[in-house]
């Protein structure tokens, strides 16, 4: 590659001062001075959450209350720095969602290890965990920010469903088989 | 003397210290009001006094104001933990900040801030002690401060305070120089007084019945160079080399916590406060205004101190003002400008003024 | 009980162009199905002059006779007793398929129930030639009287040694078993009907390694034949091979018994000499033309499982014999290679006849439904294949029609056709492939039918 | 693929793959064949054990053989002299089509390429997708090809089949009918190798739906391989089911303790706790199944009466102190070892050394373990390694059930110090008051009687938590490797014994505990070992030489891959 020298353009009187530079400069910070303030006052203000904003991941439920996740398993896979930790458990025959067969018997984020990556809510398959607009965590001990299942619950609440896939196939299952 | 006019300095001496000391605590707020004006943020505004905070619209303009903000922060320098490294030696260690801080307000004494002119006419200064030698003193005992600087660099045992010690003694004598030069032509213009109040009376009459008689139309270089030796003599942006947050983390009070550190803090600051009433004593004329005659009596007083603050702070402002405009000088940077640019400029200067007033006073 | 009530005659007089051979007593009145009605009529001659040839005689006359059969695939029958593992030592079996289960096909129920012993007969000379060891007839539960007029009818004849041990003093023992079926379509697929005659299910064999003529019943070499394939064995032996072959036209010799049905004024079956009648015979002057005010819409030339012709289509190309044609679906001639040529096949000759009343995917969703259900769910094709295209006809009947589902159909179909173990396969995306193709148009319009109605319901399901 | 080189024929032919010329062993099927020439073949009915069937249809290719002449039979050739191949019109299932000399399989074309898509649609048509509560998800068959040679889309908008869920066919097995794609494995695997035959299809078409005879339960003991072999998640454990998704399991190679066939296993764990074990494919000895029995065995790991402390007279001590006294005794009077046939070879071996530094002779037994044989692979001698001892030296006979001769010698106190190694010998025939006479230190994975009357206890690992081998009754030397860390406070790997053995011989006489270098000195010392080391032993095992033991009367009945040599068998 070629190089191009550039001749550097020889500076005048009162630019070899710097004064005029100086004083340049000087004018837009006075001018920046009366300008509003372009920040924001955290506690008392709260931003605008933008869409696709990751913050604390949460488990959330259908529309119909039902709890969405299967415990797949698969958030904690993907999970960069471990920080989920699922007990798979069977879900009761006799249960309304019984034909879900499987849910988390224990789900627990460690908020202090999640980097808030999104990992988990990209990889899962049911859509039931989200990074919410969460974003202050605090507590006075590590244990109180492993969050379990029900406080993950709680925070993540209910979020509209785009598909019922289970509901259909509850559905399908009992209009049972068309084939006789 | 009698003891009640002892009584009566050190009343007056008190009274200037507290203003002197609730002036740089503000300018404390003022520096960081200013820093998110002009950076478009809000500033300290939260902190609360709790009464005082909670009148209606007042209370809450104060509290955003932020003029509550320096109890907090001296609160804070009093009753924080005092820790002391084990690396230090403890007596340098302990003695730096004083140092630092003690000339900061000793050289508060000889600057007038104000006049009382009796029924007579006569004019009084209103000064701690009217010294004739005022500038020389201010010169002398402002410099000590640097030994509070280079004995905590050094007394820290710490390589970034030593090396932010190192920097401030090369660079406060590096400037010196320039500073004393720089006032030169200022005595000889006003007949070779180095009395500060005679300086600023000096500048009382109109020349030609219409130009301010203000040493800074005279003699723009001179101020100009003492400016710049100013900022650089207060460890100020661009010349803040001690500190350089940067490259020294803190620079010499790397090692200071708490009280010992707000003594470094106010004595910056003092000095800063200091230096820009020595400014507008020299240069921009004291208490006085142009195309007014101040009244006498004590109304007359008052306004000549508040021309006088007023004047001050403006330059305090413009310090801060620059502070957050400028980036910092390079060290050889620093060292080029004191050296090449500034010391002859101010012999090129003195000489050039010690020419002129002798032709003016050929007439 | 009387079985003849139960057994509909055929009322009409026999038509004068029809050339009866095997069904040639079937139909007359004083014909009935006892071993001495037969015998009557010159029944078992041909076994016994069966008997006193060789049984490699008796072959090369199938052969020369070039009867193809009847079931479906028109193989020659020659070539399939000629194609045996008879090194192997095992025992030959030979299996009368009765399985008689293309919708549209009735004819083998006529031979069972009106003339049984002349399968019996037929499948004797058959047995005798191919050296067999055992003889079955694999007939449907569908048809009980058919299984049971068999059992007697084999019980007379066996009364009479003309089955069993040393039949008729030759040495030759052959005894022959009617095994009924539990009537699926897949049976009549013929190692499906093995299978199913082992007592497995119903699944038909990959081929290779199975083929039934050296891995058959039991892993033994098999002849599986349909009863008129094997009925006519028995006219070839009285006429002589060379002789059986004048009828018809080479290639396609002999007669046929076409199965009319739909909307034709006159359905039933029908004996015809190979080739010389047409479809358009067949539909207009057999079956006595559509029904008034009617205009033909669809034909299937040869059973459920065949492609349609659609009316107004027209075939052309170049026989094998060098002839070049176009033909009107009443053009093509009623034998084999004709209905081949024009882009179906015979199939068992179950001719169905659609006019104009009906809605044509409702026939298509029909037939689908028929091969969704009768897939034996072996291989995955034709068994996931043909349930997904009849629940997208159903719901297209159903007004549920999209646009993309023509081509989706015709899609499923590429993915069936050729990729399964048996010929269902075949059998059921054929339909769907012709349908789809040649009334792309009507299968379009059933999408637009109903907007409003398409765009209420959803289809998505999980 | 013994019986090929059996046959005079040419034992390799070559094919050409997708114009690859490959050389493979004649009479092989296109599906394995292609995968000697490093592709691949999807397949789901198709399994190297079972018969073919070729119902799936996922191995579809295209296949063509050299063309001869009919007339002349001379091979027919194209303008530039090569073979003329004569393509089959429509594509062959890879399963059922055998290899013939030149033939040539095209596995990439678009025609495969369209059928494999096809075939995926079709399998997912009426498939649950319910990959994330599925237990197969991660090694299941329809993922993979779904991923590798499906459409990627849906084109399916109708109901899906509604089947049984849920269902229990077996005490161990769980089936999902949704989800079967009808491939029939498990049905064939319980006929022609469990033979067992209660599976069977009932309905037709899409409907088809697997199950149990009327009447009838998978509940023979190699129930659990057909959940191996599903090749996806229709057919689950019961005891696996929704424990651990398989992605987290870590995958250790170990050997079925059950008995002397000694099949390979696959240990699954996470996070140092036993999840599963299933079988390792090894063709010599196990195929690709193993009993159900031998799957529960992770449980002796948390076993309630596990031992994991050092002891002495009941009072828990230091590993140290334990060791130091069962030094003690060993070196003061004189010694007798009971040793097991569970034991590795390397835990054998150094007990043969330890008993050799004991003063005196130190006999030493193992405890029989007798059971009817299953002819598959459980054989009637249910411990692992018996001939692992035989070929240490520990022992030169067949052991018995009853240590008549050690109780005897007890009772007359011939006997003072007793080890007793992974045995409860108040179960063959020692009486408490016995063991109480003598100084008896017990090393052991379970408390036990014996356990509980002993002078010095010392913890043992299972075969979970060591590594080391054992000879089968083919003189297979296996392989196994630790997959879980072993308790708290045990000391790992061969520790026990190798400071046990440095002890008794004063600092004289010390192996690294690791089993590499046990068999470095165990290959100096024993001729079958010769030459031997322990990485040199492949992960299918290794033959070593029998002859030395070829008249000792083993009990053995026949199984999967072991015929007894008829003379020991009446013997």
């Amino acid at each position: 590659m070629a190089t191009k020298v550039l001749e550097r353009k020889p500076l005048s009187l009162a630019e070899q001062t710097y004064l005029p530079q100086i004083l340049g400069g000087m004018k837009i910070t006075l001018r920046n001075m009366f300008k509003p303030p372009v920040t924001l006052e955290y506690p008392d203000e709260r931003p605008d959450i933008p869409e696709g904003y990751r913050g604390v991941p949460t488990l959330v439920k259908d529309p119909n209350g039902r709890e969405k996740c299967v415990s797949c398993q698969l958030c904690e896979f993907v999970c960069p720095p471990r920080a989920i930790r699922i007990t798979p458990g069977e879900i009761d025959a006799e249960s309304d969602t019984a034909h879900v067969e499987k849910a988390p018997k224990e789900f627990e984020i460690n908020m202090l290890r999640c980097i808030y990556c999104g990992f988990c809510q990209e990889v899962c398959p049911e859509e039931a965990i989200f990074l919410q607009d969460i974003f202050s965590l605090s507590g006075y001990s590590r244990e109180e920010l492993v969050y379990q299942k029900d406080k993950l619950y709680e925070l993540g609440g209910t979020l509209p469903d785009q598909h019922y896939k289970w509901d259909r196939k509850r559905e399908a299952e009992l209009a049972g088989n068309p084939h006789h | 003397m009698e003891w009640n006019e002892l009584l009566l300095i050190v009343f007056k001496a008190l009274l200037v210290l507290s203003v002197v000391m609730s002036l740089a605590a503000y300018a404390v707020l003022a520096e960081r009001k200013v820093a998110a004006w002009v950076q478009g943020r809000v500033g300290p505004n939260r902190t609360q006094i709790p009464l005082l905070g909670g009148i209606p619209i007042i209370g809450t303009f104060l509290t955003r104001l932020g003029v509550f903000q320096p109890a907090a922060d001296g609160l804070k320098f009093l009753f924080k933990e005092e820790p002391t490294p084990g690396h230090v030696n403890k007596f340098y260690y302990l003695l730096a900040p004083m140092i630092a801080f003690i000339p900061a307000m000793t050289t508060m004494t000889v600057l007038p801030f104000g006049q009382y002119v009796n029924e007579a006419g006569e004019v009084q200064p209103l000064v701690l002690a009217n010294l004739d030698i005022g500038i020389l003193f201010i010169l002398a005992v402002s410099s000590l401060g640097v030994y509070g600087i280079v004995l905590g660099g050094w007394a820290s045992n710490s390589k970034f305070p030593f090396l932010g010690g190192i920097r401030a003694s090369a660079q406060m004598i590096s400037y010196e120089l320039s500073l004393g030069l720089s006032l030169l032509p200022v005595f000889l213009w006003f007949g070779g007084s180095l009395n500060l109040f005679n300086i600023v009376q000096g500048q009382t009459d109109l020349l030609f019945g219409f130009l301010p008689q203000w040493t800074i139309l005279f003699q723009p270089l001179s101020a100009l160079i003492f400016l710049v030796a100013l900022f650089a003599e207060t460890n100020r942006l661009p010349f803040d080399m001690p500190e350089s947050e940067t490259d020294l983390v803190a620079g010499y009070n790397t090692e200071y916590g708490a009280f010992k550190f707000g003594l470094y803090f106010v004595g910056e600051y003092t000095h800063i406060i200091i230096g820009s009433g020595v400014f507008v004593a020299l240069f921009l004329g004291g208490w006085n205004l142009p195309w007014v005659t101040l009244p006498a009596g004590l109304f007359g007083t008052v306004l000549s101190v508040l021309i006088f603050v007023i004047k001050m702070l403006a330059l305090v402002f413009v310090f801060m003002w620059v502070r957050w405009t400028l980036p910092r000088f390079r060290y050889d940077q620093v060292m080029t400008l004191g050296w090449r640019w500034l010391l002859p400029l101010a012999v090129a200067n003195l000489v050039f003024y010690a020419i002129i007033i002798a032709v003016i006073e050929q007439f | 009980m009387s079985l003849e009530t139960h057994i509909a005659r055929k009322n009409l007089a026999i038509h004068p162009k029809e050339r009866r051979i095997i069904l040639k007593h079937a139909d007359r009145p004083d014909y009935d199905a006892s071993i001495d009605c037969y015998l009557r009529n010159g029944g078992y001659d041909q076994q016994k002059k069966a008997f006193s040839m060789k049984p490699e005689e008796i072959c090369q006359e199938v052969l020369d006779a070039g009867v193809r059969g009847r079931g479906g695939a028109g193989f020659p029958a020659g070539m399939k007793w000629k194609f045996l593992d008879r090194k192997s030592g095992k025992p030959i079996y030979l299996i009368c398929n009765a399985d008689e289960s293309e919708p549209g096909t009735f004819k083998d129920r006529q031979i069972i129930h009106k003339d049984p012993h002349q399968l019996i007969e037929g499948m004797m000379i058959s047995a005798f030639a191919i050296q067999a060891a055992q003889a079955f007839i694999y007939i449907r539960e569908e048809m009980p009287y058919g299984a049971k007029i068999l059992e007697e009818a084999i019980e007379e004849a066996r009364a009479k040694n003309l089955l069993g041990d040393n039949i008729l003093g030759s040495g030759y023992s052959c005894d022959l078993v009617v095994h009924r079926g539990a009537a699926a379509y897949i049976c009549g697929e013929e190692t499906g009907l093995i299978e199913s005659l082992e007592g497995k299910r119903a699944y038909p064999r990959i081929k290779p390694p199975y083929f039934p003529a050296a891995l058959g019943l039991y892993m033994c070499p098999t002849i599986v034949n349909n009863v008129e394939t094997l009925c006519n064995v028995k006219h070839i032996i009285e006429m002589g091979g060379h002789a059986y072959a004048e009828i018809g036209k080479p290639g396609n010799t002999g007669t046929r018994i076409w199965s009319l049905s739909g909307h034709v004024r006159k359905p039933g079956y029908y004996e015809l000499e190979n080739g010389v009648h047409t479809y358009g015979d067949l539909i207009n002057e057999f079956g006595g033309g559509l029904r008034d005010g009617r205009q033909l819409q669809a034909v299937i030339p040869g059973g459920s499982s065949a492609k349609v012709w659609r009316a107004g289509e027209r075939f052309k190309g170049k026989l094998r014999s060098g002839e070049e044609f176009d033909w009107a679906i009443e053009d093509v001639p009623l034998d084999f290679d004709g209905p081949m040529a024009a882009g179906s096949m015979s199939g068992s000759g179950a001719v169905v006849v659609i006019d104009d009343s009906v809605d044509i995917v409702e026939v298509l969703a029909n037939i689908n439904a028929f091969y969704a259900h009768e897939s034996c769910g072996q291989c995955t094709p034709c068994r996931e294949g043909s349930l997904w295209m009849k629940k997208i006809t159903t719901r297209m009947a159903n007004g549920g029609a999209r646009e993309e589902d023509t081509a989706l159909l015709a899609s499923i179909g590429d993915q069936i056709a050729g990729r399964t173990i048996c010929a269902h396969g075949e059998a059921c995306a054929w339909p769907t492939q012709s349908f789809v193709a040649k009334f792309q148009d009507k299968f379009l319009d059933k999408a637009k039918q109903d907007p409003e109605q398409l765009s209420k319901r959803d289809f998505r399901m999980v | 693929m013994s019986t090929m080189s059996d046959d005079n024929k040419q034992d390799t032919v070559t094919i050409y793959v997708d114009d690859q010329p490959v050389e493979v062993p004649a009479g092989i099927n296109l599906v394995e064949a292609v995968a000697v020439a490093g592709k691949e073949v999807p397949h789901y009915c198709y399994h190297p054990k079972l018969s073919v069937v070729g119902n799936c249809r996922m191995c579809l290719v295209e296949m063509g053989t050299p063309g001869r002449d009919r007339a002349t039979g001379e091979p027919m050739l194209d303008e530039e002299g090569n073979p003329k191949i004569m393509w089959v019109p429509k594509p062959v299932i890879g399963c059922a089509t055998n290899v013939s000399p030149g033939m040539h399989v095209k596995t990439e074309s678009s025609l495969v390429k369209d059928c494999r898509e096809g075939v995926m649609e079709f399998l997912l048509v009426n498939h649950p997708l319910d990959c994330p509560i599925c237990d197969q998800a991660g090694e299941c068959r329809l993922q993979e090809f779904a991923t590798d040679y499906g459409r990627g889309y849906s084109r399916f908008v109708e109901q899906k089949n509604v089947k049984p869920k849920r269902t229990r066919i077996g005490p161990r097995v769980t089936l999902d009918d949704e989800r079967c794609i009808l491939c029939s494995r498990c049905i064939r695997f319980c006929e022609e190798v469990a033979d067992d035959p209660v599976l069977g299809f009932i309905d037709r078409g899409s409907y088809t739906t697997l199950t149990t005879f009327p009447g009838k339960e998978l509940d023979n003991n190699y129930s659990l391989n057909t959940v191996d072999i599903c090749p996806v998640g229709a057919l689950t454990s019961t005891d696996f089911r929704f424990k651990m998704r398989v992605w987290f399991l870590k995958e250790t190679p170990s050997i079925d303790t059950e008995s002397s066939v000694g099949c390979n296993t696959v240990v699954g764990s996470r996070e140092g706790t036993i999840y599963r074990i299933t079988p390792r494919r090894n063709d010599a000895v196990n195929d690709t199944w193993m009993p159900d029995s031998g799957r529960t065995l992770y449980r002796q790991v948390d076993a309630d009466d596990r031992m994991t402390q050092y002891s002495i007279e009941g009072r828990p001590c230091a590993a140290e102190e334990a060791l130091t006294l069962a030094s003690t005794y060993l070196r003061n009077g004189r010694s007798a070892i009971v040793a097991s046939g569970r034991l590795s070879v390397e835990e054998q071996y150094l007990l043969t050394r330890i008993a050799s530094h004991a003063p005196g002779e130190t006999p030493a037994w193992l405890v029989a373990r007798h059971a009817e044989g299953d002819g598959k692979l459980l054989s009637a001698d249910r411990n692992p390694n018996v001939r692992g001892a035989l070929v240490t030296g520990l022992i030169d006979r067949i052991p018995e059930a009853q240590l008549s001769q050690l109780s005897a010698a007890l009772e007359s106190g011939k006997v003072e110090n007793l080890i007793v190694v992974g045995e409860d010998i108040t179960q063959a025939g020692i009486s408490i008051d016995q063991i109480k006479k003598a100084n008896v230190v017990y090393i052991g994975a379970v408390h036990c009687d014996t356990a509980q009357y002993a002078k010095v206890e010392i913890p043992l690992l299972t075969v979970f938590e060591k590594a080391g081998s054992f000879i089968n009754q083919q003189f297979r030397v296996q392989k196994f490797a630790q997959a879980v860390p072993g308790p708290k406070g045990v000391l790992f790997g061969l520790s026990n014994f190798t400071q046990l053995l440095a002890a008794v011989s004063d600092g004289k006489d010390r192996i690294e505990p690791s089993p590499a270098a046990v068999w470095t000195e165990m290959a100096a010392a024993i001729d079958e070992f010769k030459e031997l080391s322990f990485s040199a032993i492949p992960s299918t095992g290794q033959l070593i030489p029998a002859d030395r033991f070829a008249d000792l009367p083993f009990v053995e009945g026949k199984s999967l891959h072991f015929e007894p040599r008829t003379a020991v068998a009446d013997a």
